[in-house]
C-alpha cells in the first residue's frame, strides 16, 4: 500500500486523550463561583437528606408556652407564633424543598423529552400536534396553570409536585425537538443515514451524546426555577398546607408578621436566596462547563444560547414557561 | 522609497488565545506605490488579512500589534490616536470585505450605509451625499438608485451587496482601497463582474488597490506586484511579470503547481506536503522549512530575511538562487515531456 | 469502460417546497454513469448540483424519474435493502467537520461505519482495518485517538474519506470535496481521490464550481443551471468546444494564470446574476443572461439535443455558439490551444 | 395588508389560547375535591345553619347552585364562562356577591399595571446602558462586578427582596419610605424597585452578551472601516442591532413581572389583582379566581402581541407571519 502523502502532512497534534467528562470537569473547576455554588447544593442535599435525624424537633411539634421567641441559644433562628422552633423548620423545608424541586424537574424533563424526541424524530403529524401544544403552553403563564392545578388536586407534597411538574413540559419539549430537528436535517446526520445506519443508531450514537450537555444545562436552570414557583405558591396561599413546612409558608407567614417579629424573616429568606444562588451557579457553570463549542472559540454565540434559555427556562428571564 | 502611499516595515501582530499567544504576523514589510494594485497572497492562517487590518487598526479580539511602522501619507497609522485613525479611514483608505452579507447592517438602509461614511467626514452636506450616493450606486452598476436607496441588505443579491460594499468604501474617494477576498463568498461569473469594476474605479479615481486573495488566477489577472504570505512573514514580493516567469521561493513554486485551471494536466499538478500552522512561538527558523524540499540545515536555524534577488523582487529563502535555477531546469524539461 | 452503465439516472427531478411556492431543484435530469468513470457536476451555487448528488443515493427521495444503480431501481428499495445496499454508495462532505460527530473520536467513526454495516468481522480486526485506513489516507495511527475539532480541515476530510472508504463502495458522490481547503492541501486530497480510484475502481460523482477541479477527474460533465443540464459531454470536448453560451461564460469567467505578464488580456465580465429557482424565467432559463438569446429563446425552452458526437447542449443556438463561443473564448483569454484546436 | 391579517390572526389566536385557559382551568376547580361554599366564602351562619336546619341548608345551597349556574353539565358551565369572559360579562364573586367583579377589576388592574410596567420600564432605562457599559468595557473589574451583580440579582426573587426592603424600612430605618398600603406615590417605590430588580439584572445581563455579540459582527468592522466615529458605532451599529434581541426578553421577562406583582403585593399589602387572586384561589372563589387569570392572561399576551410588533419595527428582516 503505497502512503502518498509527504511526512508533514502526518503531523496530527496528538495531545493527551481524555474523556469529554473529564475536560469538562477541568472547564468548571476553573469557576470559583460554580464551585462553591456546588459546595453549597451539596450541603444543602446533605441536610435535606438527614434532616429528620438532625433536627431538633418534628416539624409539626408546636409549643405555645414558647411562641414568638426571639433567637437564642436554645433557639437560634428563633420561634413563630405556635411556638414552631424555626431552626427544625428550616431543616424539614430543605428536605421538602429537595423533593419538590428534583422531583418536579424529572417529570416534566421525562415529559419534555418524550414528547420532544417523539415530534422531532417522527416529523409530520406528531411534531405539529406537540408543536401546536407548545405554543399553547407558551401563550400564556403556565404558573396560572400551576394554581389550578393545586386547587383541583390538594396541597401536599406530591400534588405540589405534579402541579409544578405537569406545566413545565413544554420547554424542554421545544428544547429537544429543536435538537433533534437541528441535527437531523444537519450533515452528520446524513452521513450516518449515508452509511445505511438505523434511526435508532442515529438516535443512539449521533443525537442522545450530542443533546446531553443541552439538556443537563436546562435541568440545572430547571431545579431552581421549580424552586420559585414551589416557594412562591405560598405567597397566594396555595403552598404546601401547614404544617408541612416549606421556604414559601416560612417567608409569607414572616411576611405578613415582619413588623412585629422580624427574626422569623432573617433565616428563611436569606437562606432561601442562597439556595437559588447557588443552583444558579452551578447551572452557569455547567453551561460553561458543558459545551465545548464554547470553549473551541465559541461556534454557538453566546447571544444565541442566552435566547435559548430566556425562550426555554432560566429562573430570572424564564418567564416563558411562569 | 519615498513616492510611496503606504509603506509597512516589520509589522508584527500577535492574539492571545486560552493557550497560548499566537504570532499572527512576525515581520511583514511591503509597500503600496501610486495607483498600483498589489496583491497579498497566501492560504488561511498565513496573516494576509490580519496584516492589513492591523495597519488601519482593526485587529479585533485579543490581537495586538506588537511592533513595526506603517507609513501612510507622510504618517504612521501606528502612532495615530483612534480619533484620527477615524480620520484617515473612510476617508483616505476605503475598505471592503469578504462576506457583503455580514458586513453590512441588517438594519440599516443601503442609502444611508452609503451615506455614512461622507456625513462622517463631513465630505458633503446631507443633500450632497444623497445626490453622490445615487450617483455611486450607478457606478458601481446597481440600478434604480433611488429604489434601492431605501432597500435593506437582505433584499439584494450577493453581487449587488458587494457593489453595495464598494460603494461605501469608494464613497470619499480615498487613496487606498483594501479589498480582502473581495470575491470569494461569490460565484466565478459574479466574481468578474466585481473585478472589472474595481479596475473600473481604479481608473476613473487614480487609487491604489490591495488585494487579499488566494486565488492565483485572480492575482496574477488584476495586481501589478503580488506578495506571497506564509506565518505573517513575506516570503517573495515581485512584479506581476517577474512572479509568473520567475518565481523563487519554494513555496510560491508549490503553490503556483497547485493552482488547478481549466486544461490543468495531472502530471503537472504536484501537491505542497504538509499544512500550514499557525505559530504559537515566534520563528526561530525558516517557518516552510517542514514543508520544503530544498530544506538544508541552516533553514532549520537561521530565519530568512526578506532580500533583493533582482531589481524589484525581494524573497525570503536561503537557497533563492539555487530554487530558481533548479525551477528553470525543471519547467524545460516538463516542456518537452509535453511536446512528447 | 464496461457496457453495462453501474448507475443510470431517467428524468429525475426533485422540488421543494419553500414558503408554498415549488422551487424545482432538479428538473429532468437524465445520465449514465459507467464503473470507475468520473461524472463531473458543475454549475454556480443554486444550480442544483449538491440535490442531485443527494438524489441519486436516495439521501433525498426523487419526485419523478427513478435511479438504477447497479441494475436496481433504488426507489423500490424497502428502508431496511437500501441500509444495505449503502455499503455500495457512500458520500464525502464538503465540510468534514460538519459531517463527523463530534462526540466520536476518528477512530470510532470509521469503525462505527462498519458496525451499521455489520462488516470487518471481530471488534479488533475492525481496529486493525480502520488503522489501515487512516494509513492509506494518510493518516497516522494515532489520529484514531483524536477528536474531529483536533485536525486540520484536510486532515478531517482524509477521515471523511477513510470513513466513506471502510465499507468497500463502489459509487462515491463528492461533494464538493476540496472548495473548504486551503489550495496546498486541495491537490493533496485530489491527488488521494484518483489514486483511490485507480487502485479501488471507484466510480465518482464528483460535484464542484470549480471547473479546473471537474476538468481534471471527469470523463463525463453535466453542467448544470437552475437545476436543468444545458450541457453534457465528455469532459474533453466539454472542455474544446463548449457548445452552451453558458458553459463557455462560466469557462471564461475562470480567470487562469497567464503565460507571461504581457498575454495578461482585459477582463470581461458576464452580465447579470443566476435568477431565483423560486421564479425561473420563461423559456430558456439562461435567456437573461445570454448574448446569443433571441425571440425565440423568450418562449421556447430548448431540449437538450445531440450537438455532435456524445455533446449534448440544451441551446437553440448551440452549433453557432459552438462556434463562436471558442472563438470568444480565445479572445478571453483560454489558453491558446485549446483556441487553437477549434 | 400584512399588518392586518398578522394582527387578526394574532387576536384570534389569543381569543382561543385564553378561552382555552379559562375552559381549563374551570374545569381544574370544578373537579377538585370540597364543596365551594366554605365558612370562608359564606360566613360562619352557613355552618350553623347545616347543624340547625339541614333542609333549608340543602334549599340554600340549590338555590345557589343554580344562581352560578353549578347545577348546569359541566361542559354547558365551561361554554358559558368562557362566553361571559369574552364579553367581560364576568359577574359577581362569591365571596362579595354585591359587587360586580367588574368594579372590583377596576380598581385592582390599574394598580398592578403600573407596578409591572414602572418595573418593566426601570428595568429598560437602567439594564441597556449597564449592559452597554459591561460591553464596552469586557474583562475589566467593571465588567465582572456588573455581571456578578447581575447574576445575584436574577437569583433573589422579587418577593425574598420585598421582603428584605419591609425589613430595611419597616424594622431598621423606618419613615424614610412607606412599607404598606397604596394611594401616594412614595407607596409605590418600594414594590417597584423589589420588582425591577430582577429585571435589571436581566435585562443588563442580556444586552451585555448580545452587545459583545454585536461589536464582533462583521458590520461593526465595517462601520469602522468607513471612519465611523466610535460613539456612532457603538449606537448606532452595535446597539441597534442588539436592541432586536433584547426586546424578544421583554415579553418573557413581563409575563415574570406580572406573576411576581402577585406575589409582592402581598408583602407590602396592596390591593391589586395579587390580592383579589390570593384571596380567591385558596377559598375557590370560581368566578373570582378565573376572572383574575383572564385578565392576567390578557395583559400578558397584549404584551407578547406589542413586543413582536416592537420586533418588526426593529428589524426589517423580520415578516410578520
Amino acid at each position: 500500500m503505497a502512503v502518498i502523502t509527504a511526512p508533514g502532512a502526518i503531523a496530527v497534534r496528538t495531545p493527551r486523550h481524555h474523556s469529554q467528562l473529564w475536560l469538562a470537569w477541568r472547564r468548571y473547576k476553573r469557576n470559583k463561583l460554580a464551585v462553591t455554588g456546588a459546595v453549597v447544593v451539596l450541603i444543602f442535599v446533605v441536610i435535606g437528606v438527614i434532616g429528620p435525624w438532625v433536627a431538633p424537633q418534628n416539624y409539626a411539634q408546636a409549643n405555645f408556652l414558647y411562641a414568638n421567641h426571639a433567637p437564642s441559644l436554645r433557639f437560634p433562628f428563633g420561634t413563630d407564633g405556635l411556638g414552631h422552633d424555626m431552626l427544625s423548620q428550616v431543616i424539614w423545608s430543605f428536605r421538602n424543598a429537595l423533593e419538590i424541586a428534583f422531583g418536579a424537574s424529572l417529570v416534566s424533563f421525562l415529559i419534555g423529552l418524550a414528547l420532544g424526541l417523539w415530534a422531532g424524530l417522527r416529523g409530520g403529524l406528531a411534531d405539529m400536534a406537540v408543536m401546536r401544544l407548545v405554543d399553547f403552553m407558551f401563550a400564556f403563564p403556565n404558573y396560572f396553570l400551576s394554581l389550578f392545578l393545586v386547587v383541583a388536586m390538594g396541597r401536599s407534597l406530591l400534588p405540589i409536585l405534579l402541579a409544578i411538574a405537569i406545566p413545565g413540559w413544554a420547554g424542554y419539549a421545544r428544547l429537544v425537538r429543536g435538537l433533534v430537528l437541528g441535527m437531523r436535517n444537519g450533515e452528520m446526520v446524513e452521513a450516518a443515514r449515508a452509511l445505511g445506519a438505523t434511526q435508532r443508531h442515529i438516535a443512539r450514537k449521533y443525537l442522545l451524546p450530542n443533546v446531553t450537555n443541552s439538556i443537563f444545562v436546562a435541568i440545572a436552570f430547571g431545579v431552581p426555577f421549580d424552586l420559585l414557583v414551589m416557594a412562591s405558591l405560598s405567597l397566594v396561599g396555595l403552598g404546601l398546607r401547614p404544617p408541612l413546612p416549606s421556604f414559601g409558608n416560612m417567608i409569607a407567614q414572616a411576611g405578613a408578621n415582619v413588623l412585629g417579629y422580624p427574626w422569623l424573616m432573617y433565616f428563611p429568606a436569606a437562606i432561601f436566596a442562597v439556595i437559588l444562588l447557588a443552583f444558579l451557579f452551578v447551572a452557569d457553570g455547567l453551561q460553561e462547563a458543558l459545551d465545548p463549542k464554547a470553549g473551541e472559540g465559541g461556534r454557538v454565540p453566546r447571544s444565541r444560547r442566552l435566547l435559548q434559555i430566556a425562550r426555554g427556562r432560566s429562573p430570572a428571564v424564564g418567564g416563558a414557561r411562569l | 522609497m519615498a513616492d510611496e502611499l503606504l509603506c509597512v516595515e516589520d509589522l508584527h501582530t500577535e492574539f492571545w488565545r486560552g493557550d497560548g499567544t499566537v504570532y499572527a504576523v512576525n515581520g511583514a514589510s511591503f509597500s503600496v506605490a501610486p495607483g498600483e494594485t498589489l496583491g497579498i497572497v497566501g492560504e488561511s492562517g498565513s496573516g494576509k488579512s490580519v496584516s492589513v487590518l492591523s495597519i488601519v487598526g482593526l485587529v479585533r479580539g485579543n490581537g495586538q500589534v506588537t511592533g513595526g511602522t506603517a507609513k501612510f501619507m507622510g504618517k504612521d497609522l501606528l502612532k495615530l490616536r483612534r480619533r484620527q485613525l477615524e480620520d484617515i479611514r473612510g476617508r483616505d483608505i476605503g475598505m471592503i470585505f469578504q462576506d457583503p452579507m455580514s458586513s453590512l447592517n441588517p438594519t440599516m438602509r443601503i442609502g444611508d450605509q452609503i451615506m455614512e461614511g461622507m456625513l462622517s467626514h463631513q465630505y458633503t452636506n446631507r443633500k450632497g451625499a444623497f445626490n453622490r450616493t445615487l450617483q455611486l450606486l450607478d457606478e458601481v452598476g446597481i440600478p434604480e438608485g433611488r429604489a434601492r436607496f431605501r432597500s435593506y441588505p437582505h433584499e439584494f443579491s450577493g453581487g449587488m451587496r458587494q457593489r453595495a460594499m464598494i460603494a461605501m468604501a469608494v464613497a470619499c474617494e480615498p487613496q487606498l482601497l483594501i479589498a480582502d477576498e473581495p470575491t470569494t463568498a461569490l460565484d466565478v461569473t459574479v466574481q468578474t463582474q466585481i473585478l472589472v469594476l474595481l479596475q473600473e474605479l481604479q481608473q476613473k479615481q487614480r487609487m491604489s488597490i490591495v488585494l487579499i486573495t488566494h486565488d492565483f488566477g485572480v492575482a496574477t489577472n488584476v495586481c501589478d506586484r503580488i506578495i506571497v504570505m506564509y506565518a505573517g512573514k513575506v516570503m517573495e514580493s515581485a512584479s506581476v511579470a517577474e512572479f509568473i516567469a520567475r518565481p523563487a521561493h519554494p513555496y510560491t513554486i508549490g503553490l503556483k503547481r497547485s493552482v488547478i485551471e481549466v486544461g490543468t494536466q495531472a502530471h503537472q499538478l504536484k501537491a505542497v506536503p504538509g499544512v500550514a500552522t499557525t505559530l504559537m512561538a515566534p520563528p526561530h527558523n525558516c517557518p516552510f522549512a517542514d514543508r520544503c524540499q530544498f530544506v538544508t540545515d541552516r533553514c532549520r536555524a537561521e530565519v530568512p530575511e526578506l532580500r533583493p534577488l533582482s531589481e524589484g523582487h525581494y524573497v525570503a529563502c536561503h537557497r533563492a538562487e539555487e530554487v530558481l535555477a533548479e525551477a528553470g531546469a525543471t519547467a524545460v524539461e516538463g516542456a518537452t515531456a509535453d511536446v512528447r | 469502460m464496461s457496457d453495462e452503465p453501474i448507475l443510470k439516472a431517467e428524468a429525475v427531478s426533485k422540488y421543494f417546497k419553500v414558503q408554498g411556492r415549488t422551487l424545482r431543484a432538479v428538473e429532468r435530469v437524465s445520465f449514465e454513469l459507467g464503473a470507475g468513470q468520473t461524472l463531473g457536476l458543475v454549475g454556480e451555487s443554486g444550480s442544483g448540483k449538491s440535490t442531485l448528488g443527494r438524489v441519486v443515493l436516495r439521501l433525498l427521495e426523487a419526485d419523478e424519474g427513478k435511479v438504477v444503480f447497479q441494475g436496481q431501481d433504488l426507489a423500490k428499495l424497502s428502508g431496511r435493502e437500501l441500509r444495505l445496499r449503502r455499503r455500495d454508495m457512500q458520500i464525502i462532505f464538503q465540510d468534514p467537520l460538519a459531517s463527523l460527530n463530534p462526540r466520536m473520536t476518528v477512530g470510532a467513526a470509521i469503525e462505527d461505519a462498519m458496525v451499521v454495516q455489520k462488516i470487518g468481522g471481530s471488534a479488533a480486526e475492525r481496529r486493525q482495518r480502520t488503522r489501515e485506513l487512516l494509513e492509506r489516507v494518510g493518516l497516522p495511527v494515532s489520529a484514531a485517538e483524536a477528536y474531529p475539532f483536533e485536525l486540520s480541515g484536510g486532515q478531517q476530510q482524509r477521515v471523511g474519506i477513510a470513513r466513506a472508504l471502510s465499507v468497500g463502495p463502489k459509487l462515491v458522490v463528492c461533494d464538493e470535496p476540496i472548495s473548504a481547503l486551503d489550495v496546498s492541501v486541495q491537490v493533496q486530497i485530489i491527488e488521494l481521490l484518483r489514486e483511490l480510484q485507480k487502485e479501488l475502481g471507484i466510480t465518482y460523482i464528483f460535484i464542484s464550481h470549480n471547473l479546473g477541479v471537474v476538468q481534471l477527474l471527469s470523463d463525463t460533465v453535466l453542467v448544470l443551471y437552475l437545476g436543468e443540464v444545458v450541457e453534457r459531454a465528455s469532459a474533453e470536448g466539454l472542455f474544446q468546444r463548449p457548445a452552451h453560451p453558458y458553459t463557455q461564460a462560466l469557462m471564461r469567467s475562470v480567470l487562469k494564470v497567464p503565460e507571461a505578464a504581457e498575454k495578461r488580456v482585459p477582463l470581461v465580465a458576464l452580465p447579470g446574476e443566476i435568477p431565483s429557482p423560486l421564479s425561473p424565467p420563461a423559456g430558456c432559463p439562461y435567456h437573461p443572461r445570454c448574448p446569443l438569446a433571441a425571440d425565440r429563446c423568450r418562449v421556447e425552452k430548448p431540449e437538450l439535443r445531440m450537438v455532435s458526437d456524445g455533446h449534448m447542449a440544451a441551446c437553440h443556438f448551440a452549433e453557432e455558439a459552438a462556434i463562436g463561443g471558442v472563438n470568444g473564448a480565445a479572445a478571453f483569454g483560454a489558453s491558446p490551444e485549446l483556441a487553437a484546436s477549434s | 395588508m400584512g399588518l392586518v391579517k398578522f394582527l387578526a390572526k394574532r387576536i384570534v389566536a389569543i381569543v382561543v389560547t385564553i378561552s382555552l385557559v379559562v375552559g381549563v382551568g374551570y374545569v381544574l376547580i370544578y373537579i377538585s375535591p370540597g364543596t365551594f361554599y366554605s365558612a370562608a366564602n359564606m360566613g360562619q351562619g352557613l355552618s350553623q345553619l347545616q347543624v340547625s336546619d339541614p333542609a333549608l341548608y340543602n334549599q340554600y345551597l340549590n338555590s345557589l347552585n343554580s344562581r352560578y349556574g353549578l347545577n348546569q353539565p359541566l361542559i354547558e358551565q365551561v361554554g358559558k364562562y368562557v362566553w361571559h369572559s369574552l364579553t367581560f360579562n364576568f359577574g359577581t364573586s362569591f365571596e362579595n356577591p354585591s359587587i360586580p367583579i367588574i368594579h372590583q377589576l377596576a380598581q385592582a388592574v390599574p394598580i398592578s399595571s403600573i407596578l409591572a410596567f414602572g418595573a418593566i420600564a426601570l428595568a429598560v432605562v437602567l439594564g441597556v446602558p449597564l449592559g452597554v457599559l459591561a460591553a464596552l468595557k469586557r474583562n475589566t473589574w467593571l465588567d465582572s462586578a456588573l455581571t456578578t451583580l447581575s447574576m445575584v440579582g436574577q437569583a433573589i426573587p422579587s418577593f425574598v427582596l420585598a421582603v428584605l426592603l419591609v425589613l430595611f424600612f419597616g424594622v431598621w430605618f423606618p419613615g424614610i419610605l412607606p412599607v404598606n398600603g397604596w394611594g401616594t406615590v412614595g407607596e409605590a417605590v418600594l414594590p417597584i424597585v423589589a420588582l425591577s430588580a430582577g429585571n435589571v439584572a436581566a435585562v443588563t445581563r442580556y444586552t451585555r452578551g448580545s452587545m459583545v455579540e454585536a461589536l464582533r459582527q462583521d458590520y461593526v468592522r465595517t462601520a469602522e472601516a468607513k471612519g465611523v466615529p466610535w460613539r456612532r458605532v457603538v449606537l448606532r451599529h452595535a446597539l441597534r442591532n442588539s436592541l432586536v434581541a433584547v426586546v424578544t426578553v421583554i415579553g418573557p421577562t413581563f409575563a415574570f413581572t406580572i406573576i411576581s406583582t402577585l406575589w409582592v403585593e402581598q408583602i407590602f399589602t396592596i390591593p391589586g389583582l395579587g390580592t383579589l387572586l390570593a384571596q380567591a384561589f385558596p377559598n375557590k372563589d370560581v368566578p373570582m379566581a378565573i376572572t383574575s387569570i383572564y385578565v392576567l392572561c390578557l395583559l400578558v399576551m397584549g404584551m407578547n402581541l406589542l413586543v413582536d410588533l416592537l420586533y418588526r419595527v426593529l428589524d426589517p428582516r423580520v415578516k410578520l407571519q
